[in-house]
C-alpha cells in the first residue's frame, strides 16, 4: 500500500510545561477530508502549525509521501505544498485583499514589478469560487468578519496546496457561505487534495468529513469513520461523556418579564455611509426581563453594527426612532454610559476588541469592575482574586493559573474569560455577538445553560449568531436582520432552521404574521 | 453541574505541581532589570579605581552621588513609564524641565514669590502643559510623539522667552531679588550630610509611583489601556480621561525635576533638560518597560536609571576619554535590552 | 617658546587680595605626581575642543602631570556630576570651563574649600571661589568687532545682520551686547539677527532666509566664526560675493577661522584665546614652583585679518 | 446557491454606486498630507514680505533655497519613513550623518581618495551600520528604539574619533590635502545655475522611493510588516531579511545625506546632524505616516519635509525671533498632524 500523502507519527508539543500535543499519529489521505476534533485546548491547532511549519520545536517526525520532512517554517511548507487555512484570521488590515491574497507571493511583471493587473484578476476569480463578490482592492479592514475569513480561504486556495488544512474556516460564516464552501472541498476532494478540517459546528463534520480524529489533552482518544458519526456521539469523544447539547429549551414558561429593551423603527441618520458598514435602518425588536432574543441574518445584516450602535461605539450619527430600556429612551454614546445602563457587550472578536492577550487571565477578567472593587482608588487584591476565581470556576475556564496570560488560552477559554468580565459588571441586558464563535461543544453547552441561567435571573439577552442552531436552539424568539432592518421575527418552538434560513435570504413562505401572533 | 467545577479544580491542581519550577524561573526574569544593574554594579566595583587602598567607588559619598546625578532622569522616567505603559511617549519632558528650572527661578528671585507658592505655580504649569499634550493626544487622536515633539519645542522657547535670554541665578537672601534659603535645601544633604535631598525627592516619587502601580484601580486601568485600547474602552476603562491624566502626571513629574534641577544648581536654565527625555527613555526601556505598552514596571524603571548612573560613574572614575564612552554607553544599553528578550515569550510565535 | 605664545598678551591683575588663596597647595613639590582634572562644557564647539588640546599639549610636555578630561555635553547637571566624580578621584588641581556660571559654583566652591586649587576657564564662576580666572571678556571681543565694522566695514554706516549663538546662553548675549557698543552712534543698523546655535550648518539656513528678506544687507556678523563660515556659504549661494563676514574665535586649525580669514572667506575674525596654555603654566607655578597665581588673567583679544591671519596661525601653532 | 451570489452581486453594485462620492472624499484624504502643504504655502505668499513690489518668497531663488535647505532632512525622511512603515524607528540617522561627513571629508582631504571611492566607501559605512542596526533589532528582537538609541550614541562617539575632535575642513584643488573640485558639485547649482544639486538629489533620491514602494514586491512586504507581521510570516515574507534590509537602506541614505551635508558646508562636522533625527520623524509623522507602522507615503513625507521648509523659510523672511518660532513651528506640527486625523476612521470608534 501506498504510503499517506501525510503522515506524523509520535508528534509531541509542549510550551513550557503545557503538553499541548502528546504522541500523536495522525495521517491524510489524498482526495480524503480527515475531521479534526477536540475541546478548546485539546491541541488541534498546534498539531497542525506543527504539520505547517508553523512551530518548531517538536518531537516525532512527519512524512510526506512517505518522505520524512522537517519544515523551517510556513513558506518552506508551502513549497512542499502544504498549506493552512488559520484560526485567527492573520490579514494586514491596510493593504488591499488581493495583495493579501498573493503576500509573499507577488505575480512579477518581465521587469521585476508587481504584475498588478493579473494580481487583480487572479484574485477575483479565486474569490468568486468562495462565492463572495467583491472589489478585490479594497483593504481588508473594511470587510466583515465572514468576508475576511473567506479571503483567508481563498489566499490559502490561490496555493494549490495538495495538503490543506481548514482551522474552523466557517466560524464567521452564515448558511449560504458554508455551502459554497463544501462545494469548493468537494472540488478540491476530486483534485486528490488532502484536507483537514478542523470546526466546532458537529452537524458540519458528519457532512464534509470522511474520516474523524478526536484529540483530547493534546492526545488522540478515538478515530471514526465520519459518514456514520452523529454529532452526539462526535461531542461525547471529545468530552469523554455524554453532553446533553444544549438547547433543553424547555420553553421558559415563566411569564417573561417587564420590558426591557424596546427599539421601534431604530435608524442611524448617518450623513455618509460607509463602505461595507451596515448601519441599523430600520429595526423593531423586543427585549423582555429574562428572555434571549437571537439576531439573525446573512453575512453582513447587520447584526454587529446594531449592537455596536446600542452599546454606544457604532457609527456617530444622529438616531432616529425610538429605543427605550425599561419604557426610559436611552442613547448611550460611549461604553461607560451603557454600563452604567446596566449594559455589557461581548464584541464578536475576542483577539481585537476582547482582550489585552499578553495580560493574566485575573487582570483580563476584573477590568470592567477595578473601579467598583476600590476602595479609596485601592483595588485590594483579595477581592481582585476572589472575583476572577469565582468567575474562572463558574464558567469552567480551563486555565494553569489566574496569573497566565490570556494569550496562552485557548480560543474557547478566552471567549470564557471575555463572558466572565461581562457577567461580573451584572448587567440587565447582555449584548452578546457570535458568543460561541470558536467555542467546542462542551464549552458551548455550558455558555447556553449559563446563559438560561442568567436569564432566569431576569437579565435580557440579545445574541447575534451566524449558527442556525445555536439561534434556534438557544433563543426564545429570533429577530431576522436584512440590509441593516428587522424583516421578520420568529419563535423558535414554531419554526426550524430551514424557515430561519428562508427568511434571512428574503425568500420562503411569509410566516411573519405568525411570529408576530405568537410573540405579542 | 459539578462536572465543570470539577474540572477547573483539576486544572488549577495541575498548575499548581507545574507552578514551582515556572515559578523560579519567573521570578528569575521579572527582576531581569535589577540583574542587569547588579551585573554592573559588580563590573564597576571590580573596575574600581583605588586610593589608598579603598575602592572609590563604593565609597558611600560616591555611590550617592551617583544617585544624586540619576535624581533629575529618575524624576523623568518615572513619569515616563506611566506614559509608555498606556503606550505613548511624552518627548517634551526634557523641555518642561527647563521650562520648570526657569519658572522656579524666575518667580523666587525676580518676583519674590515664597517657595511654597512658587513650587506650586511651577507644578501646576507642569501639570497643564502635560494635560494639553493629553488632550491632544488622547482627544484629538494626534500621535502622542507628534505632539511631545511640538511640546517640546514650545516648552523651549517658553523657556527662553520667560527667562529673558539668559539662565536666571538664584542667590539666598531675605533681600529683594534673593529666594528664600529654604529653597537651597535641594541642594543638600540630609541624615548627617549624607543622602543628597534630590536622592530623597526620587526615592519618595519612585516609591510612591511603585505602590500606585501596584495597588490602584488607576493602574489597572492603565495596564488594560497599553496592553488592548480597544477591549479596554469596551469594557468600561475611561480610555480617554485616564491617558489624559498620565500625561498630566508626567508633566508634573517634569515640572517636579526641573525645580530639584534649579535648587540644586541654584540656576534656571532655559536651555537645561535637553535630551533628557531620551535617557529617560533609556531608563524606562532598559528597564524592561515596553515602547509598545501594557508591560513594565517602575523598580525596573529605577533599576534603568541606576544601572546607567553607574556606568557613566565608572567610566568616569576610570577616566575613560569621553568618546570612548560614548561607545560603550551606547554598547551596554543594546545588551542590556538584548538581556530583557530572554524572558520566556508568553504567546504567539 | 612657552612665553612666545601669550604674545596675545596677558593682563594680571594682581591687586587681588590673595587671602584666600591656597598658597600653600597641597604639598607642591617639584618632583611630586599630580593628576589634573579638566571639566569641560562640551567637546562640540571647537572652540572647546582646542582648548582640550591646548591643554593636553602643554601637559604633555610635563611629565609631573597626568590630566583626566571630562565632558559636559553642555549640561550644568552633567558637569556637577564630572566634578564631584573629580573629587571622589581626589585629584590635585581642577581646571574647570563651566558650561553656565552660577550651577557650577557650589561645586567649584567644594573643591577649591577641600584645598584643591582651582583654575577657571573662559566662563567665571559666581563669588570667588576660585584660584585663578583665566579668559577673555566676550562683552570685549564683541565690541572689538562692532568698532572693526564700523571703523573699517562700514566707515560712512550702512546696513548689517547678526547670526547670534545658542539663544539664552550668555557668551551669545555678552557678544551681541559688546556688539552694540561697538557700533553706537555709528549709524550702523542690524536689520536682521538670527540665531544659529553656534553651528556651521545653522548659521547657513539662518543666514540664506535673512539674506533673502535683506538684500540692502552688506556685513554679516556672527558670533563664531563656524556660523560665519555658514553664513559665507549662503552668500555665495544668493550670489551676494560682496557681502563682507565677521566672526569671533579665531582658532588656529586647519578647519578655524584663522584659515577662513585668510582664504578670503571672511573679512575680519577675532581671536578668543583658549587660556588651556596659560592654565596649565598656572598649575605648574601652583603644584611645582609653590607660587602664587594672580586671581584674574584676562587674556587680550587680537584682530585677524587678511594682513596678519597666516602670521598668527604660524604663532599658536608653534611649539 | 445562486441566490447568495446574485444577492453579493447586488451589494457590489450598490457598492459601486456608493463609490463616486465616496471615491472623491478618499482621494481628498489621501493626499490631505498635501493639502496641510498648499495651506501653508497660501499662507506664506499672504505673509510673504515684499520688496520692490515683488513677493519674496515666491522668488524662485528662494523657493529653490527652501528645497535645498530640506533636502538633508528630506533625505533622511525618506529613509525614515521605509522604517516607520515596517513599525520601527531610527534615532541614529543624524549621528550617521555626522559620520558620514567626517568620513567623506577625511577620506578626501587626508586620504586623499577620489570621489567615486570616498562617497562609496561612507555610503557602505552607513549601508553596514544600518544593517547591524537592523539585525540587532529584526533579529535579536531589541526594540529598534533602543538599538538606534544606542547606535546614535555610537554613531557619534566613531565620527568624533574619526575627525579627531575637530571639523574637517574641505579645500579643492588637485594638491595633496585637498579634495576633487567634483566633490564641491554638491554645493552648486545646475540648469543655468537655479536648481541646487542637493535638491536634485532629493529630488532623486524621493521618487525612486515613491516608485519603489507603488511597484516592487519588496514595498509589500514592508506595509505588511508594518501592518501584521505574524500574518506577513505566515503568508513567506521573509520579515526578518526585509527589516534589515529597510534599515540599512536608510543607513545609507543617512551616510548619503551626510555627504551632501559635506558637500554644501565644504565641511566634515562630527557634531553635525544633531536632532536632525527629529526633524525627519516629524517630516515623515506630518506626511501622514502612522508610527505604528504599515501605513503611509514616502509622497507624504516630501510633503511633510517641505511643509516644515516652508514654515521656517517664512518666519524666517519675516525676521520672527527665534523663540517665537520655536512656539509657531510647535503648533503648526501639531495642527498639521490633527489635520491628518480627519480621515474617515476605518473601523470601529
Ligand atoms: N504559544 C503558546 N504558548 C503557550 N501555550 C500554548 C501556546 N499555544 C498553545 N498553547 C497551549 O496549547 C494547548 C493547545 O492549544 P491549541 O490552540 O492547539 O488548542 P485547539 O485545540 O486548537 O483549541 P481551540 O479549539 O480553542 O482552537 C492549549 O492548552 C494552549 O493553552
Ligand atoms: N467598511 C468598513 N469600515 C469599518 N468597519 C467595517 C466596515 N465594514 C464592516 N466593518 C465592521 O465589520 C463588522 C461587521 O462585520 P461582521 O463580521 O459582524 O458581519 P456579519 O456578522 O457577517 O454581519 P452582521 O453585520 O450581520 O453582524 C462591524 O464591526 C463593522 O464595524
Ligand atoms: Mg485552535
Ligand atoms: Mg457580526
Amino acid at each position: 500500500m501506498a504510503a499517506p500523502l501525510v503522515g506524523m507519527s509520535g508528534v509531541s508539543k509542549s510550551y513550557g510545561g503545557v503538553h499541548a500535543v502528546r504522541d500523536v499519529d495522525f495521517t491524510v489521505e489524498p482526495g480524503e477530508v480527515h475531521a479534526l476534533l477536540g475541546e478548546n485546548g485539546a491541541g488541534k491547532s498546534t498539531l497542525m502549525k506543527v504539520l505547517c511549519g508553523e512551530v518548531g520545536g517538536y518531537r516525532g517526525d512527519i512524512r510526506i509521501d512517505g518522505e520524512p520532512v522537517r519544515f523551517t517554517g510556513p513558506a518552506d511548507a508551502q513549497r512542499a505544498g502544504v498549506a493552512m487555512i488559520h484560526q485567527e484570521l492573520d490579514l494586514v488590515p491596510a493593504l488591499s485583499v488581493a495583495e493579501n491574497v498573493f503576500l509573499g507571493r507577488e505575480p512579477k511583471t518581465p521587469v521585476g514589478t508587481v504584475d498588478r493587473r493579473r494580481m487583480v484578476r487572479e484574485a477575483k476569480a479565486l474569490l468568486e469560487r468562495t462565492g463572495v463578490e467583491l472589489d478585490v482592492r479594497r483593504p481588508v479592514e473594511q470587510l466583515r468578519t465572514g468576508e475576511q475569513q473567506l479571503v483567508t480561504i481563498a489566499k490559502a486556495l490561490s496555493l494549490d496546496a495538495r495538503v490543506l488544512v481548514m482551522d474552523e474556516p466557517t466560524s464567521a460564516l452564515s448558511a449560504p457561505e458554508v455551502e459554497r464552501l463544501f462545494a469548493v472541498i468537494a472540488e478540491l476532494r476530486r483534485a486528490d487534495v488532502g484536507i483537514v478540517y478542523i470546526s466546532h459546528r458537529m452537524e458540519e463534520i458528519g457532512r464534509v468529513a470522511d474520516r474523524a480524529t478526536v484529540l483530547r489533552n493534546g492526545s488522540v482518544v478515538a478515530e471514526f469513520d465520519a459518514r456514520e458519526l452523529t454529532a452526539a456521539q462526535a461531542s461525547e469523544a471529545m468530552v469523554g461523556r455524554p453532553v446533553h447539547l444544549m438547547f433543553q429549551a424547555e420553553a421558559p414558561d415563566q411569564p417573561a418579564g417587564e420590558e426591557l429593551l424596546e427599539l421601534k423603527d431604530f435608524r442611524l441618520a448617518a450623513a455618509r455611509p460607509r463602505p461595507g458598514r451596515r448601519d441599523p435602518a430600520g429595526i423593531d425588536l423586543t427585549v423582555r426581563a429574562g428572555e434571549i432574543v437571537g439576531l439573525g441574518g446573512l453575512l453582513g445584516a447587520g447584526r454587529t453594527e446594531l449592537l455596536e450602535t446600542l452599546y454606544g461605539v457604532g457609527t456617530k450619527a444622529p438616531w432616529r426612532g425610538r429605543v427605550t430600556l425599561r419604557g426610559k429612551p436611552i442613547h448611550p454614546r460611549g461604553p461607560r454610559q451603557a454600563l452604567r445602563l446596566g449594559i455589557t457587550f461581548l464584541p464578536e472578536d475576542r483577539r481585537v476588541a476582547g482582550l489585552a492577550l499578553d495580560h493574566s487571565v485575573l487582570a483580563n477578567s476584573v477590568l470592567s469592575i477595578v473601579d467598583r472593587l476600590a476602595r479609596f482608588g485601592v483595588v485590594p487584591r483579595r477581592a481582585e482574586r476572589a472575583a476572577a476565581q469565582r468567575t474562572v470556576e463558574r464558567l469552567g475556564v480551563k486555565l494553569a493559573r489566574l496569573s497566565s496570560p490570556v494569550g496562552s488560552l485557548s480560543g474557547g477559554n478566552q471567549q470564557k474569560v471575555v463572558l466572565g468580565r461581562n457577567l461580573l459588571a451584572e448587567p440587565s441586558l447582555l449584548l452578546l455577538d457570535e458568543p460561541t464563535r470558536g467555542v467546542d461543544v462542551g464549552a458551548k453547552a455550558e455558555i447556553y445553560r449559563l446563559l438560561g441561567e442568567i436569564a432566569a435571573q431576569g437579565v435580557g439577552v440579545l445574541l447575534a449568531s451566524s449558527e442556525l442552531a445555536e439561534l434556534v436552539g438557544v433563543c426564545d424568539r429570533v429577530v431576522v436582520l436584512r440590509g441593516g432592518a428587522s424583516v421578520r421575527e420568529l419563535n423558535t418552538s414554531q419554526v426550524g432552521e430551514a424557515d430561519l434560513l428562508a427568511a434571512a435570504m428574503g425568500e420562503g413562505p411569509m410566516i411573519t404574521e405568525l411570529a408576530e401572533g405568537s410573540a405579542t | 453541574m459539578s462536572e465543570p467545577a470539577t474540572k477547573a479544580g483539576d486544572a488549577a491542581a495541575f498548575g499548581l505541581e507545574r507552578r514551582r519550577g515556572a515559578d523560579l524561573l519567573e521570578v528569575v526574569f521579572k527582576f531581569q532589570s535589577l540583574f542587569g544593574l547588579v551585573l554592573v554594579v559588580i563590573a564597576a566595583i571590580v573596575f574600581s579605581p583605588t586610593k589608598n587602598g579603598s575602592l572609590l567607588f563604593i565609597d558611600p559619598d560616591n555611590l550617592f552621588n551617583v544617585v544624586r546625578s540619576i535624581s533629575e532622569i529618575g524624576i523623568l522616567a518615572v513619569g515616563m513609564t506611566l506614559v509608555i505603559l498606556i503606550g505613548g511617549i511624552d518627548l517634551s519632558v526634557g523641555s518642561v524641565l527647563g521650562l520648570a528650572s526657569v519658572g522656579a527661578a524666575v518667580l523666587l528671585v525676580e518676583n519674590d514669590l515664597g517657595v511654597f507658592l512658587a513650587v506650586l505655580i511651577v507644578l501646576a504649569i507642569g501639570l497643564v502643559f502635560g494635560l494639553l499634550q493629553g488632550v491632544a493626544s488622547a482627544k484629538f487622536g494626534i500621535q502622542a510623539f507628534i505632539v511631545t515633539l511640538a511640546g517640546m519645542q514650545i516648552a523651549r522657547g517658553l523657556a527662553r522667552i520667560w527667562s529673558g535670554g539668559q539662565g536666571v541665578s538664584i542667590t539666598y537672601g531675605d533681600g529683594p531679588g534673593q529666594a528664600p534659603v529654604a529653597f537651597s535645601l535641594l541642594g543638600e544633604r540630609t541624615f548627617n550630610g549624607v543622602v543628597p535631598i534630590p536622592a530623597l525627592v526620587f526615592a519618595v516619587v519612585a516609591g510612591l509611583a511603585i505602590v500606585l502601580l501596584r495597588v490602584s484601580a488607576f493602574s489597572r486601568h492603565i495596564y488594560a489601556i497599553g496592553g488592548n485600547e480597544k477591549a479596554a474602552r469596551l469594557s468600561g476603562v475611561p480610555v480617554t480621561r485616564v491617558k489624559v491624566l498620565v500625561f498630566g502626571i508626567c508633566g508634573l513629574l517634569a515640572a517636579l525635576a526641573g525645580i530639584v534641577h534649579a535648587g540644586q544648581l541654584n540656576f534656571g536654565g532655559p536651555n537645561d533638560g535637553a535630551m533628557y527625555e531620551l535617557d529617560a527613555i533609556a531608563a524606562v526601556v532598559i528597564g524592561g518597560t515596553s515602547l509598545m505598552g501594557g508591560r513594565g514596571t517602575v523598580v525596573g524603571t529605577v533599576a534603568g536609571a541606576l544601572l546607567v548612573g553607574v556606568l557613566r560613574n565608572i567610566l568616569a572614575l576610570n577616566n575613560v576619554d569621553s568618546n570612548i564612552q560614548l561607545l560603550v554607553i551606547g554598547l551596554v544599553i543594546v545588551l542590556a535590552a538584548g538581556l530583557q528578550r530572554l524572558r520566556p515569550a508568553s504567546a504567539g510565535s | 617658546a612657552l612665553l612666545a605664545v601669550t604674545a596675545c598678551g596677558t593682563t594680571s591683575e594682581n591687586s587681588q587680595p590673595g587671602g584666600q588663596q591656597p598658597g600653600a597647595a597641597p604639598e607642591c613639590n617639584k618632583d611630586g605626581k599630580f593628576t589634573i582634572g579638566m571639566s569641560q562644557a562640551n567637546k562640540a564647539e571647537p572652540y572647546r575642543e582646542r582648548m582640550d588640546d591646548d591643554i593636553a599639549k602643554a601637559a604633555a610636555a610635563v611629565p609631573q602631570f597626568t590630566v583626566n578630561f571630562a565632558d559636559a555635553q553642555q549640561d550644568n547637571s552633567k558637569q556637577v556630576e564630572q566634578v564631584e566624580n573629580f573629587l571622589t578621584q581626589q585629584i590635585d588641581l581642577l581646571i574647570i570651563s563651566p558650561n553656565e556660571a552660577t550651577p557650577l559654583t557650589a561645586v567649584v566652591k567644594k573643591a577649591y574649600d577641600q584645598k584643591i586649587p582651582v583654575l577657571v576657564l573662559d566662563r567665571k564662576v559666581d563669588g570667588d571661589a576660585y584660584t585663578s580666572f583665566i579668559g577673555a571678556d566676550n562683552v570685549d571681543i564683541g565690541r572689538q568687532a562692532g568698532q572693526y565694522v564700523a571703523e573699517a566695514l562700514l566707515p560712512s554706516g550702512g546696513k548689517l545682520m547678526e547670526i547670534r549663538g545658542l539663544a539664552g546662553s550668555t557668551p551669545a548675549k555678552e557678544r551681541s551686547e559688546g556688539f552694540k557698543q561697538g557700533i553706537q552712534g555709528k549709524n550702523i543698523e542690524v536689520v536682521a539677527s538670527g540665531d544659529g546655535d553656534w553651528l556651521r550648518d545653522k548659521g547657513q539656513q539662518q543666514a540664506d532666509a535673512l539674506l533673502k528678506a535683506n538684500p540692502d544687507v552688506s556685513v554679516i556678523y556672527s558670533h563664531n566664526d563656524p556660523m560665519a563660515e555658514g553664513a559665507y556659504i549662503a552668500a555665495q549661494n544668493a550670489g551676494r560675493t560682496g557681502v563682507k563676514i565677521v566672526g569671533i574665535d579665531g582658532l588656529p586649525i586647519e578647519s578655524g577661522g584663522l584659515k577662513a580669514v585668510e582664504a578670503g572667506r571672511l573679512a575680519a575674525t577675532f581671536l578668543y584665546p583658549t587660556g588651556g596654555k596659560e592654565a596649565i603654566d598656572a598649575a605648574k607655578k601652583i603644584l611645582l614652583e609653590c607660587q602664587q597665581v594672580p586671581k584674574q588673567q584676562v587674556l587680550q583679544t587680537e584682530r585677524v585679518t587678511k594682513d596678519n591671519a597666516a602670521q598668527v596661525y604660524a604663532r599658536l601653532n608653534q611649539g
